[in-house]
């Protein structure tokens, strides 16, 4: 079961408070109209989902209410990194697992 | 008097009956500070004194806010995570980087919400939630084993001490805890969970000895 | 008479005596024995039969690993299913059972038939049943029936259980002599420190040892060890607690067994409470398990591990025989074989496998007068229900051939030891990948996955002076991580006077005359009887993957999960293979370390408090008028308020007219509440909702859909303008949680520059609805500072004003189509607001009523249930609610691109529609499926369903919402419900509005 | 091949068992095959299968990276029901039911379909509208299935707690008799021996680590053992399908999430159907070795560990004590993960892809193990004729685009 550090209330939490938000950085289209169904669809449906570091969304529900970014290994469910939005991870599967 | 003018009267300051959301559950009633017959109970729970609840909402980086704020209230906006600030009837606790829920005497609410929004500008929020809260406060000296039994939070002294707050799971519901100098925990919790999370407490700390008492 | 007894010694209390029953025969035994050594004690010899030979079993071991042993205990519903006798403590009145053996264990059918054995080897069932076809489920029947150990309660379980969470910087799991250095050590860093151990005593081996640690007795030792610990208050003792399950991020699953020592059920408390464990860090000093040999017949009972006769001697003063032979691989061993003869018992031999053993621990056992016979093996066992003699045979060097002739040797009890096999299976859960150790002869844990190391015995370190050391440089490095102390072990290790041991050898099938496959049976998993000729036949027909043998043979499924049998099968399936162990490998270890009680895992949150209950403030009124519940999320709402004898139909009737005649009143409290503030509030609602709220007014209200991304309706509410950059957002009340979560998701990921604050006010507000035509009367008798009228106070107006002393605010929004009011005041004045309108509202005969009647109203209007009438897959066109999407909105809102998909934009979806059963009083079920053609063969194309349906009292016949294939261009067609009653009901497509279409009611 | 049947069992047992033939051999690869199927499990090798049987391509290896079925056949809960609600689904899934009551004959090796029955209980007014709604469909397409009310569930479960004051009281339930319950692993060995029979080669310990393609068609497989040549490559890799389409550059509208389960200590019968519950989130059934076989909802992460959260172990078993009353007292055994590719709309892919001669059969969420023989038959039929078979054309992957998705959430739900 996971613990979680919340970047805004600053502690590590249990996996309880926490719901999970998918796949992170996916940005809405500015202009959806001029999409096909296929780029639409994709957008919609089409996720990463890599074996290995992702970088993924969990809201606080239980505390802050706060959505954030977190980088884990899907594989080992270690966490490396928590973030906030807007934030850029400074872990990524380029610079790779530092442990 | 004629009926007209009697119904006329009754109708103009009829009794207003105020209940708090524990108010059929608990029949032990108290006045404040008050205690009662807890004898042999390591865990006593109290609902306090109806309080007013307000959730206020805004940007702690702008010095207009948190001016605003300590003019309107006397107490400066706690905006360390997981702490609170309180005055002799106002406490602050910190929920999120932009929110905070104000506790006041029951009554005052609509008078102090009116002082904040005199005192603040631009994009903030203030919501009367006095309705939809209650305050439980619990004491005794199995106390942590009740939070253990409840919420996955550690309260240990060494990690939750006096001026700090937390909003977690509390069994199956959430609770905004906060711990009081006397050792005791105040929880805030929501009117429609306050059955629940009565009945959970009372099975919890049935092993200890446990007491209920209302705050008339 | 306790014959197998001895006069002295044990850790059990002599005085105080303590009788059980096994199988209905009353025994003697003493307090701190275990069911088991109890058994042993009274000479009990058989305890089980065999699951699939029905052979007679005894017990082998005297812990977690016993196979054989598993018992019923009593009866009713405090009994409990396949406890290991070898962990039950014995209580006076205890009442056990065999959970095998028919008609008892001593005598049982199917042992009796053991030739037919033969034809059950591994996956036989695989290969036979087949035919006749229909008669497998018959065939099934039986297997059912002969396979299964004990049997589940019929009754609710009488006991409660509970958890606590806890949180610590070092979790000691194990309190052997690494286990107890570790905590002890930490403990002195003054980090908050955890010790949990699975037996009733903590001391692990050192409970049954004989030797002595520095200048005490272990066990003087062990009580002042204990004794400090206890003291200090950083440190929590656990015993009877099992550390079951290592889970991800250092958490850790302890079930502690309060009271099963005192009896079945928990007289006060809870009978087991499970510790949710968070660690920084964690040693794992968990000992080790001593392996079995396996030789043919070695399942007699009377054969049992050395380590076990050990413990029985020294820990429970009990000699399980009388004439010993000692079958070893290894040095450890023969201290049984002293033990035992100092028990002033008979020891036959020790028969060693290596060629030439002549450690210290040997020539002792030599001084002694015992004779040890070198380079040779137990091969067989004589005897059926009682081990009566052991032939032996001298063995090639390597421990793999026979040499020369077979003696027989009388004796009634088989110690043997094929070495130890460290407890990985904590470190396994975590994902470390065991390694093979070829001084050990076992598999030691891999590289840490967590923050765990493990010390002793459990990393295949068995010197107790070892173990003692390693767990003190365990404890402090474990500390010094959690941030505690200098990492530098304090304390010294004290002298034991353990003798230097000789290498063991690796044996793990002891060969006999004829090969496997024809030798007596040499059992390798007792408890669900795999032979070595069960896995080499695995081997052979390919099954040549370690998990593929385990799934073949069942080796290791059992409910000790092989801790006995797995690495001699492993072995056993790498020589068949001629491969290595390591490339033979291990299967994974997974929770539960020894089986957790369910009850523990569920703890509190069953019964009342499986989950949260929630009322509105005016509950307790509902239920004293007799309410009937409806389950709405967490919520109960009333469902309809019942008068005598009432039908729910006669009293949703009742409540439907009186709504549409006069005045009822509903709690609507139970809907989401949102309070918006912000300078971009309405624009931000405006990208949400399919229509714009940019030119709400304040004052005014406006019902919206949401859509999610894909174009699908997930819920549906009224939006109030409260003032100036301030609004009120009303959701279903099934709905509310989500979407606060849906509006945040959006403007804290998406849209940050919009500024906007969103507030849950739901369990703030009373709503009390009162609704129908004499609604305005009602509230004008308690309320009088707002103009009521018409043309003041508007259809989809709202006003705030004082309502029976009460500050309230009142909506002109109406679910039913009827005039009405939504009264909404702070929910402390929720009970006093309501009886206030029910009074006044007396004189019209003001009906409560609930969700059944709420449903009804709205289907005669054609309202739709967001969750109902919608599924997921329906858009607002396919509602026919195209008027509610708002066409020249220039931001695209949500959904709106998904609306244009090709499937989404087609012709011919399913559109909602009413139905109207040409049997004016036949009501369609909710679900019925609707087809064109009733006559259609199946399977029949089905044009849609029906989402909503109820006889309205008001129009006098039944009314029906559905979706329908292309259902807007098919007005007055008729299509049918085939149901599954086997009618066929046939309806009329028509408009989805029954009542008032123009909607001149709502509006007066 | 060796026959199996109880006479044969009789003659090597005079043998003393010890001249059985090997269940599939061991071979050593070939250059080329006509198909490659990656992934060894139930799916894979029942394609492998049909391929043979139906579509008489016999030069076809599988190709699985550790040993046969030994992903998600060996770690799911056994459950098999055709009760879906779309027509499409519900086709699919009876079309494999069908398939599974011959299956123990049609390969000579007892998988022990045990056709005890599925109830899906409802306990809220909305459940028991989706459960009305969804046996009509059923019964409409052909497929058994009734509503119970709760008295005549109480008969056929007398240790489910029926009483009105539960907290969630079971209010009804849908019924499907010919639902139950199989052996996972025999499915798989049975269909990797009928495969084998065949002539198809069955490579274990090869793990395949690039998809190789020449001018945009696939031409065959990297493997730790080296390249193996194909015409088409089919993936059949549940756990892993977003890895291998990762290979070729294509993205799947895939999530990868744990499924948790566990089993109780073996009991004498005490529960004789199958027991599904979405709105408690459990389901319970009973092997024939008498362990209680319970499943826990996909947890709520992507994860490739097989393990999930305890807390959703904890929910679960709540859930069953919740319904089972009695089974407080029993003890969890063993509990495991594994590793589901869920899908938007819950239903799977069976697909071509853009990359000519690679198809995908993927996206089973919590419905593989039931449709085993049903993907494995359409699967085999869209890779030989290059062409989706009709029951699978409507899972072609171009439904995320085009929105005619299949929602099958409410059937699929937590329950399997």
């Amino acid at each position: 079961m996971l613990q979680i550090h919340c970047p805004y209330c600053n502690e590590t939490r249990e996996e309880e408070e926490f719901t999970y938000g998918g796949e992170a950085h996916i940005t809405r289209p500015l202009d959806p109209e001029s999409l096909s169904d296929a780029e639409w669809g994709d957008y919609l449906f089409f996720r990463k989902n890599p074996r290995g570091l992702h970088h993924e969304m969990w809201n606080h529900a239980a505390g802050c209410r706060k959505y954030f970014n977190v980088t884990r290994n899907t594989v080992s469910y270690e966490i490396l990194e928590s973030y906030p939005m807007g934030a850029k991870p400074s872990v990524t599967a380029e610079t790779g697992d530092k442990n | 008097m004629s009926e007209a003018v009697q119904e006329k009267m009754t109708r103009e300051s009829p009794v207003v009956r105020r209940e708090s959301p524990l108010h059929y559950v608990i029949d032990t009633e108290v006045s404040p500070g008050e205690s009662k017959d807890t004898k042999g109970c390591a865990v006593v729970l109290r609902e306090v004194q109806a309080k007013g609840y307000l959730t206020l909402r805004g940007n702690s980086n702008e010095a207009s806010f948190t001016d605003g704020v300590l003019a309107a209230l006397g107490v400066s906006l706690p905006t360390q995570p997981g702490t609170c600030l309180k005055s002799d009837d106002i406490s602050i606790y910190w929920l999120s980087p932009d929110e905070w829920m104000l506790t006041t005497p029951g009554g005052t609410e609509a008078e102090l919400q009116a002082r904040l929004r005199e005192n603040l500008s631009g994009h903030f929020s203030v919501v009367d939630v006095s309705g939809g809260q209650t305050s439980i406060n619990l004491s005794g000296d199995e106390v942590h084993g009740v939070l253990k039994k409840s919420s996955a939070y550690d309260f240990d002294e060494l990690v939750f001490g006096v001026g700090r707050c937390t909003q977690t799971t509390f069994a199956k519901a959430t609770a905004l805890v906060s711990k009081r100098a006397d050792g005791s925990f105040d929880l805030i919790i929501r009117r429609s969970f306050a059955d629940y999370i009565f009945s959970w407490i009372a099975d919890a700390a049935g092993e200890y000895g446990f007491k209920a008492l209302r705050e008339i | 008479m306790q014959r197998n007894r001895l006069a002295t010694g044990g850790r059990i209390d002599r005085q105080q005596s303590v009788s059980f029953t096994f199988n209905g025969k009353t025994y003697q035994g003493f307090k701190g024995d275990t069911l088991a050594s109890a058994l042993l004690a009274n000479g009990v010899d058989v305890v089980a039969r065999s699951f699939k030979y029905g052979r007679p079993r005894g017990i082998v071991g005297h812990g977690a690993e016993e196979p054989n042993a598993i018992f019923q205990l009593g009866k009713g519903a405090e009994t409990v299913p396949n406890l290991r006798a070898t962990q039950v403590e014995l209580y006076e009145g205890l009442d056990a059972y065999s959970t095998s053996g028919w008609p008892s264990v001593d005598f049982d059918v199917m042992g009796s038939l053991g030739a037919l054995g033969r034809l059950m080897p591994p996956g036989f069932y695989y290969k036979t049943f087949m035919r006749p076809k229909k008669l497998w489920m018959t065939y099934e029947h039986f297997i059912r029936k002969a396979a299964g150990l004990g049997k589940a309660p019929l009754e609710a379980d009488p006991d409660t259980y509970d958890k606590l969470n806890q949180h610590c910087d070092v979790l000691v799991v194990g309190a052997g002599p690494a286990g107890i250095a570790a905590a002890r050590e930490a403990a002195s860093t003054g980090a908050r420190v955890i010790i949990a151990d699975e037996q009733n005593e903590m001391g692990g081996s050192l409970l049954a040892s004989t030797h002595s640690i520095g200048d005490q007795l272990a066990a003087t030792w062990l009580v002042e060890q204990l004794a400090e610990l206890s003291a200090l208050d950083n440190v929590l003792l656990l015993p009877r607690s099992t550390v079951f399950g290592y889970y991800d991020h250092n958490f850790l699953a302890v079930l502690e067994r309060r009271t099963d020592h005192l009896g079945l059920t928990a007289d006060k408390g809870s009978r087991q409470r499970m510790h949710r464990v968070r660690a920084k860090q964690v040693v794992l000093a968990t000992g080790a398990i001593e392996r079995p040999l396996v030789f043919a017949n070695n399942d007699v009972p009377g054969v049992m591990l050395a380590s076990s006769v050990s413990t029985y001697v020294n820990r429970y003063g009990v000699a399980p025989g009388t004439a010993l032979v000692v079958f070893t691989t290894n040095d450890k061993a023969y201290q049984t074989a002293i033990d035992w003869h100092q028990s002033g018992r008979i020891v036959k031999a020790v028969v060693d496998s290596r060629p030439a053993p002549c450690g210290a621990i040997v020539k002792a056992v030599q001084a002694l007068g015992i004779a040890v016979i070198t380079g040779s093996g137990v091969i067989d066992v004589v005897g059926k229900k009682r081990v009566q003699a052991a032939k032996i045979a001298a063995l090639s060097d390597d421990g793999q051939e026979i040499r020369g002739e077979i003696q027989t040797l009388e004796c009634d009890l088989i110690a043997s030891s094929g070495g130890w096999s460290p407890a990985i299976h904590l470190s396994s859960h975590t994902g470390a990948k065991p390694r093979w150790n070829d001084s050990v002869v076992g598999f030691v844990p891999g590289e840490s996955m967590q923050q765990e190391r493990s010390a002793g015995a459990g990393k295949g370190t068995f010197s107790t002076a070892a173990c003692l050391y390693e767990g003190a440089s365990a404890g402090v490095e474990a500390a010094k991580l959690a941030g505690f102390g200098d990492g530098l072990v304090s304390f010294v290790t004290p002298s034991t006077q353990e003798l230097p041991e000789e290498a063991q050898q690796a044996l793990f099938l002891v060969p006999h005359t004829k090969t496997s496959s024809r030798a007596p049976a040499q059992f390798v998993d007792y408890q669900l009887d795999v032979t070595a000729a069960g896995i080499e036949l695995a081997a052979r027909e390919g099954y040549e993957s370690v998990e593929h043998v385990k799934r073949y043979t069942a080796m290791g499924f059992g409910t000790d999960q092989g801790k006995l049998g797995n690495i001699n099968g492993m072995a056993i399936l790498s020589k068949a293979l001629g491969q290595s162990m390591p490339e033979t490998g291990t299967t994974i270890f997974r929770p539960s370390y020894t089986p957790s009680t369910f009850g523990a895992i569920a703890g509190r949150d069953v019964r009342a408090l499986f989950d949260p209950e929630r009322y509105t403030a005016t509950h307790r009124w509902h239920e004293s008028k007799g309410a009937a519940w409806e389950d709405v999320g967490q919520w109960k709402r009333p469902w309809y308020f019942p008068r005598g004898s009432e039908s729910i139909h006669d009293a949703v009737n009742r409540e439907c007219l009186a709504v549409r005649n006069s005045v009822g009143i509903l709690d609507a409290s139970t809907l989401g509440k949102i309070d918006i503030q912000g300078p971009d509030a309405a624009e931000f609602i405006t990208r949400i909702y399919t229509n714009s709220y940019l030119k709400l007014a304040a004052g005014k209200c406006r019902y919206g859909v949401m859509l999610k991304e894909d174009g699908m309706i997930f819920d549906d509410g009224v939006t109030a303008c409260l003032g100036e950059n301030h609004y009120l957002m009303f959701t279903t009340t099934g709905g509310a949680a989500g979407v606060l979560a849906w509006l945040e998701l959006w403007v804290q990921t998406e849209w940050p520059e919009l500024q906007v604050y969103f507030t849950s006010v739901t369990d703030h507000w009373t709503t009390a609805t009162v609704t129908g035509p004499n609604a305005r009367k009602v509230i004008a008798k308690v309320c009088e500072d707002v103009d009521l009228s018409a043309e003041a106070f508007k259809f989809m107006d709202w006003r705030d004003g004082t309502v029976a002393g009460v500050k309230a605010r009142i909506f002109r929004i109406s679910f039913t189509g009827e005039l009405s009011y939504e009264v909404n005041v702070p929910a402390h004045y929720g009970r006093h607001i309501w009886e206030a309108l029910v009074s006044a509202g007396e004189e019209f005969d003001i009906t409560p009523y609930g969700t059944e009647t709420m449903h009804v109203l709205r289907a005669e209007k054609g309202f739709i249930i967001a969750g109902q009438d919608t599924d997921g897959s329906v858009t607002p066109a396919d509602m026919n609610m195209n008027w509610v999407v708002g066409k020249t909105k220039t931001f695209s809102f949500l959904g709106k691109r998904s609306l244009a998909r090709s499937d989404s934009a087609r012709e011919n979806r399913k559109q909602l529609v009413g139905l109207k059963t040409l049997e004016p009083s036949t009501v369609l079920p909710e679900g019925a499926q609707i087809v064109n053609d009733p006559n259609e063969p199946i399977p029949m194309a089905m044009q849609g369903h029906v989402t909503s349906s109820y006889f309205s009292a008001n129009l006098n016949h039944s009314i029906a919402m559905a979706v329908v294939k292309g259902g807007l261009t098919r007005m007055g067609e008729v299509v049918y419900c085939p149901l599954a009653d086997g009618r066929t009901v046939a309806a009329e497509i028509v408009s989805s509005v029954f009542y008032d279409p123009k909607g001149e009611r709502q509006n007066v | 091949m060796d026959k199996y049947s109880l006479f044969n069992l009789f003659n090597h047992a005079r043998n003393y068992h010890e001249n059985w033939q090997r269940a599939w051999r061991n071979p050593t690869p070939k250059k080329v095959y006509d198909v490659v199927i990656v992934g060894g499990g139930a799916h894979g090798l029942a394609t492998a299968y049909y391929l043979a049987k139906v579509h008489g391509i016999t030069n076809v290896a599988v190709v699985e990276k550790g040993y046969l079925g030994g992903g998600n056949t060996a770690r799911n809960t056994t459950i098999i029901r055709s009760n879906y609600l779309w027509d499409e689904a519900a086709q699919l899934y009876e079309f494999a039911l069908k398939l599974w009551e011959d299956m123990s004959q049609d390969l000579n090796f007892n998988v022990m379909f045990s056709q005890r029955g599925v109830l899906n209980l409802g306990h809220s007014l909305q459940d028991m509208r989706d459960i009305e709604r969804r046996v009509n469909a059923n019964r409409l397409n052909g497929i058994d299935g009734e509503v119970l009310q709760t008295n005549e569930i109480q008969d056929l479960v007398p240790l489910l707690n029926c009483s009105p004051d539960a907290r969630y009281p079971v209010l009804g339930a849908s019924w499907q008799p010919r639902g139950g319950t199989a052996r996972h692993d025999a499915v798989a060995w049975g269909y990797a021996r009928a495969a084998d029979a065949m002539g198809v080669d069955l490579l274990q310990q090869t793990e395949v680590t690039g998809i190789r393609r020449s001018n945009g068609e696939v031409v065959g497989v990297e493997t730790n053992n080296g390249f193996i040549g194909a015409r088409k490559v089919a993936c059949v890799t549940a756990g892993n399908s977003g890895v291998m389409a990762a290979m070729v550059g294509l993205r799947l509208p895939i999530e990868s999430r744990p499924l948790q389960a566990l089993v109780s200590e073996p009991l004498k019968p005490c529960l004789d159907t199958v027991v599904m519950s979405n709105a408690v989130h459990g389901y319970i059934s009973q092997s024939d070795k008498g362990d209680l076989v319970v499943g826990a909802g996909v947890d709520a992460y992507n994860g490739y560990g097989q393990r999930g959260s305890f807390n959703v172990i904890e929910h679960t078993v709540q859930a069953i004590c919740e319904l089972f009353p009695a089974f407080s007292r029993v003890r969890m055994n063993r509990q495991w993960g594994g590793i589901v590719d869920t899908c938007p709309d819950a239903c799977p892919i069976v697909s071509k892809t853009s990359v000519k001669g690679l198809y995908f059969n993927c996206g089973w969420g919590t419905g593989g193990f039931k449709s085993t023989p049903g993907s494995g038959y359409v699967f085999a039929h869209t890779v030989a004729n290059d062409n989706p078979h009709p029951m699978a054309a409507p899972f072609n992957i171009d439904r995320f685009s085009s929105g005619a998705l299949i929602d099958e959430h409410g059937a699929a739900g937590v329950a399997h």
